[in-house]
């Protein structure tokens, strides 16, 4: 396991989810975790990566120490090529200019799906989270990233609520519930990293991260995970990752 | 909640469309809203929040309004804590992203003192596209196949007749009054908005009333030296009021970024205690000033004076 | 009858149809006659007049002796008070901001259904004309008032095509169709002063200019009018009106 | 008509969405359209007219285009004139209002040699806007009725289900090639367009390649000094070709006034004879002149001149 002294869990997500990013894509990211996320792989192996914000911004550059409070702030428009409409930015979406759509997540289950709204399920919530934001967009129209902390009350069997659609009840369900494109590609937390079986359309390891195994993976998630045969095992953050993360959030404001 | 097309082109057809002046004060444009409107409010999250209305609404004591916003923010919070609304449209209702979850929020959904309605961000922005363009609906190729569909009965699945696609028709929002603050705009209310502009075009097409409160007041030779700067037309727009720091503790684009202190002092004190930390609020903040201007003495002028600083930095190189 | 010396069948036209718009409209002026007589208008007596153009233009005011030779010319936007794009100035009808819709017309029956597009029908025309640009837009969705020189082969008893709707079959057979709005209100010609009937919407003279008589309109028409009761006589041209008029088109660009 | 939507988005995956530098030759900026290829043309009527790309295309012989454009002018008369385009979709097709009908037009309309689709012009922009936003229709209320929709099965009646009114669906268009010209844009292809936009924004986001010419390259520091004035951005824009006086003899806001006497000499010629007065005029000005600046200087300096006061005259007070 990756020596705590040496960076927090929210910098190992960043990081991990950073690699995720290729140069010359365009990535819809959400606040916190993606923004960062997608900004550090900007200023390390993808400076063509274009980052669109919900706000109505396309192709920004954040400065360091600036980070945006939301993805809705004028912080986010910081050398933009475009600032526009918000339902103008969302249309990319659905007319298909984006690559990858990047999100966190309060709660996810076997599927990918993701639950931002109720706990315990909307006739009588025992909590009545924020909601959706662009999240369901950007998760029906887009193949998606989502970073996460690992805990077991997270990864659930069944979200009490479907937010954001992963694969629905898996299968070809979410092609049928009229969401042909798009769909859960990786899910990065401190733990392991994952994708999703061709078929089923279940959640699977394919990387874990130094020193975690498979069990303390399981027994951390709420429901059965496939392991990929070749489980592989994740490089740890470097120094320059680490260097220009801490530079990007210096007041630690999404990596505490 | 779809409205009658003959009725919405009665109503617009009844409205004073023609050049003229139309500036009010602050205390004065609250007529312009009634009890039981339905509101739409400009900007997002914490960006060209519309809080000086906002503020002078709950200053009058207005009831059951239905307010309606991309993404609400603390906007929300005095809302509903203040009990002027007890009907929210909205994708997001939340202070802000890094507080963790709103207690007003939280106590007034769970309790059932408000309904929160939820639709996709998307969805809120095609729902007032919709109204601005006069049709019942847009189609959209979101919310399918989610709980945020399935709990809303109001959208309806479609299969397109030109490709067999399932489709979601969600219903035009034409609120009976948009609150809009901008940067500038003249006396007849041709409003011009710098950097972001949400869903604030179609908002005001949409709606059946504007108010704008604006930053500035520009003459119109000003307006029309740049007619393609103008984002909102003049005979869209029912009401003008000059407050400087309109947005106030949220930004403005350009002028002032939000006022952090005063939001993480209101944060720690509703959360605290989302009834007698949001009645202290609202005694001290809004109930308590004689004016707009009075209020932004209690935010205090070094907080007003970095916030600007903040604010004009978007245009350094 | 106005003596043709002292002004041309045109100069009448953009006059009388100027006294047809109030101050504080709203106008959806068309190029020629219309974009004419609603400056007329403007500079007469009606200060407050927005006039509206399909190029995408809010409360122009055209400079004297610069008509744009289309509404969709840079000098249409001359000191106007927005600029916007083409679909969203026609969503104004649509949204119902519009009062008034003004355009030309080449031929008109006796429901006010205007042709644009065919002579001789769709099949096998004889005549190709240019089509509706914005004037079906118009026509389906705001108050119409149409400016045309009275002549037989303009006046049919049914268009070959129908561009731009007037009352269709008359009756309620517009609203039946989906058009439960707008509709035309008045058509200026060089003779008289056409409104339509409430019931039947079926044209009638409202009006006959100086010195022009029933039988004369009629036998121009190429379909039974309806005179009304209290038939009225139009005032002729004022100096003032001419003078204003010449001014804005010294050139008779659209006056000839 | 109307596209497959797994093929839009498998079309536009495949474009290379990065930012790159992406200018080209007139001559080679014709390589992106190829025969057979839906070409969705820019501007409207006589202003902001791609006519140096059309003027590039015809030299490049292209056959069967099938061009849409909301308003057409005398670029409808040298695409079908020069037998590079036989299908014409649009809501007016002529030379102008001043000049009757254009002979062009009615010689290759009445003659069955090209295929002209009218809708209404609110029509087109619906249209292109269902396809920009990536849905397969738009609902309108215009159109209903009249013979127009008659003789258009393509768009169908339908009855809301939220209201019971009756609307007309439009189908999306998705050109495979967009034309536009624009003021200025940047190597990467994020385009500034002053003062009337058209249908533009709409047309380029709906098309599956998008060739901007523009009057002049700037740098992307300008663009980002102010990107709320990007009105296409970079990733819609397969290349950019610098062209000054692109849209001569038509007008560009702000630059130059259309050249009147060059499209009067035009019209006399071609409405004279549209067959051989439209091939001297084709021989004289397109096939002859060995690059657009030779075109610009048959039209003459003088009219250049005249143009470019004329253009900047609107931004005098």
């Amino acid at each position: 396991m990756i020596k705590a002294q040496h960076h927090t869990a929210s910098e190992l997500l960043a990081i991990l989810a950073a690699r995720e990013l290729k140069d010359g894509q365009v990535v819809f990211a959400g606040v916190g975790i993606p923004l960062l996320a997608a900004t550090l792989a900007q200023r390390l192996h993808a400076p063509g990566l274009t980052i669109l914000f919900e706000g109505g911004v396309i192709g920004a550059f954040i400065e360091p120490g600036k980070l945006p409070p939301s993805t809705n702030d004028q912080r986010c428009t910081k050398r933009a090529n475009m600032v526009l409409g918000s339902a103008e930015v969302l249309l990319l979406l659905q007319r298909g200019y984006v690559d990858v759509g990047f999100m966190g997540g309060a709660q996810i289950d076997q599927y990918g799906n993701l639950n931002s709204s109720f706990i315990g399920g909307p006739e009588h919530p025992s909590v009545r989270l924020p909601g959706t934001g662009g999240g369901n967009d950007i998760a029906s129209l887009a193949q998606m990233i989502v970073a996460m902390r690992h805990e077991k009350r997270r990864f659930v069997e069944r979200v009490d609520f479907v937010t954001s659609p992963g694969f629905l009840r898996g299968g070809n369900s979410r092609a049928e519930s009229g969401l042909p494109t798009g769909g859960m590609m990786r899910v990065v937390t401190d733990l392991a990293l994952f994708g999703f079986d061709d078929t089923s359309r279940r959640m699977k390891v394919m990387a874990l991260h130094p020193g975690v195994t498979r069990e303390q993976v399981q027994d951390n998630t709420g429901f059965a995970l496939i392991f990929d045969d070749d489980t592989g095992v994740t490089a740890p953050p470097t120094d320059q990752e680490l260097k220009v993360l801490r530079e990007l959030d210096p007041e630690q404001l999404y990596t505490a | 909640m779809t409205q009658s097309y003959l009725k919405l082109r009665q109503d617009l057809q009844r409205r004073d469309r023609s050049l003229r002046e139309k500036v009010v004060t602050l205390e004065e444009a609250t007529t312009f809203v009634r009890d039981g409107d339905s509101v739409g409010i400009g900007g997002s999250t914490m960006s060209r929040t519309p809080m000086a209305m906002i503020w002078a609404l709950i200053r009058a004591r207005r009831k059951k309004l239905s307010c309606s916003r991309c993404i609400t923010s603390s906007d929300g919070d005095l809302l509903v804590g203040s009990g002027i609304c007890d009907h929210m449209t909205t994708s997001w209702f939340n202070q802000g992203i890094l507080w963790g979850v709103s207690k007003v929020m939280r106590h007034n959904v769970e309790t059932g003192k408000i309904r929160y309605d939820e639709w996709s961000h998307m969805a809120v922005g095609m729902r007032f596209r919709a109204g601005a363009m006069g049709v019942p609906f847009m189609p959209i190729r979101s919310m399918l196949g989610s709980d945020v569909a399935r709990i809303r009965p109001e959208a309806k699945e479609f299969t397109c007749p030109f490709t067999g696609d399932t489709l979601l028709l969600v219903p035009a929002l034409n609120p009976d009054v948009a609150l809009i603050h901008v940067q500038r705009c003249d006396a007849y209310g041709n409003a011009q908005i710098d950097g972001l502009q949400f869903m604030d075009i179609d908002l005001a097409m949409a709606a059946n009333k504007v108010i704008l409160t604006t930053e500035r007041i520009v003459s119109n030779d000003q307006i029309r030296r740049a007619p393609d700067q103008t984002k909102i037309p003049f005979f869209a727009v029912d009401a003008v009021v000059e407050v400087p720091f309109g947005s106030a503790p949220h930004e403005c684009y350009g002028i002032y970024e939000p006022m952090s202190r005063h939001m993480e002092a209101y944060v720690a004190q509703v959360n605290g205690d989302p009834v007698g930390g949001m009645k202290d609020y609202l005694d001290r903040y809004v109930y308590g000033p004689k004016s707009w201007t009075e209020f932004l003495d209690l935010i205090g002028v070094d907080e007003l004076l970095e916030a600007v600083n903040a604010g004009r930095s978007i245009y350094n190189d």
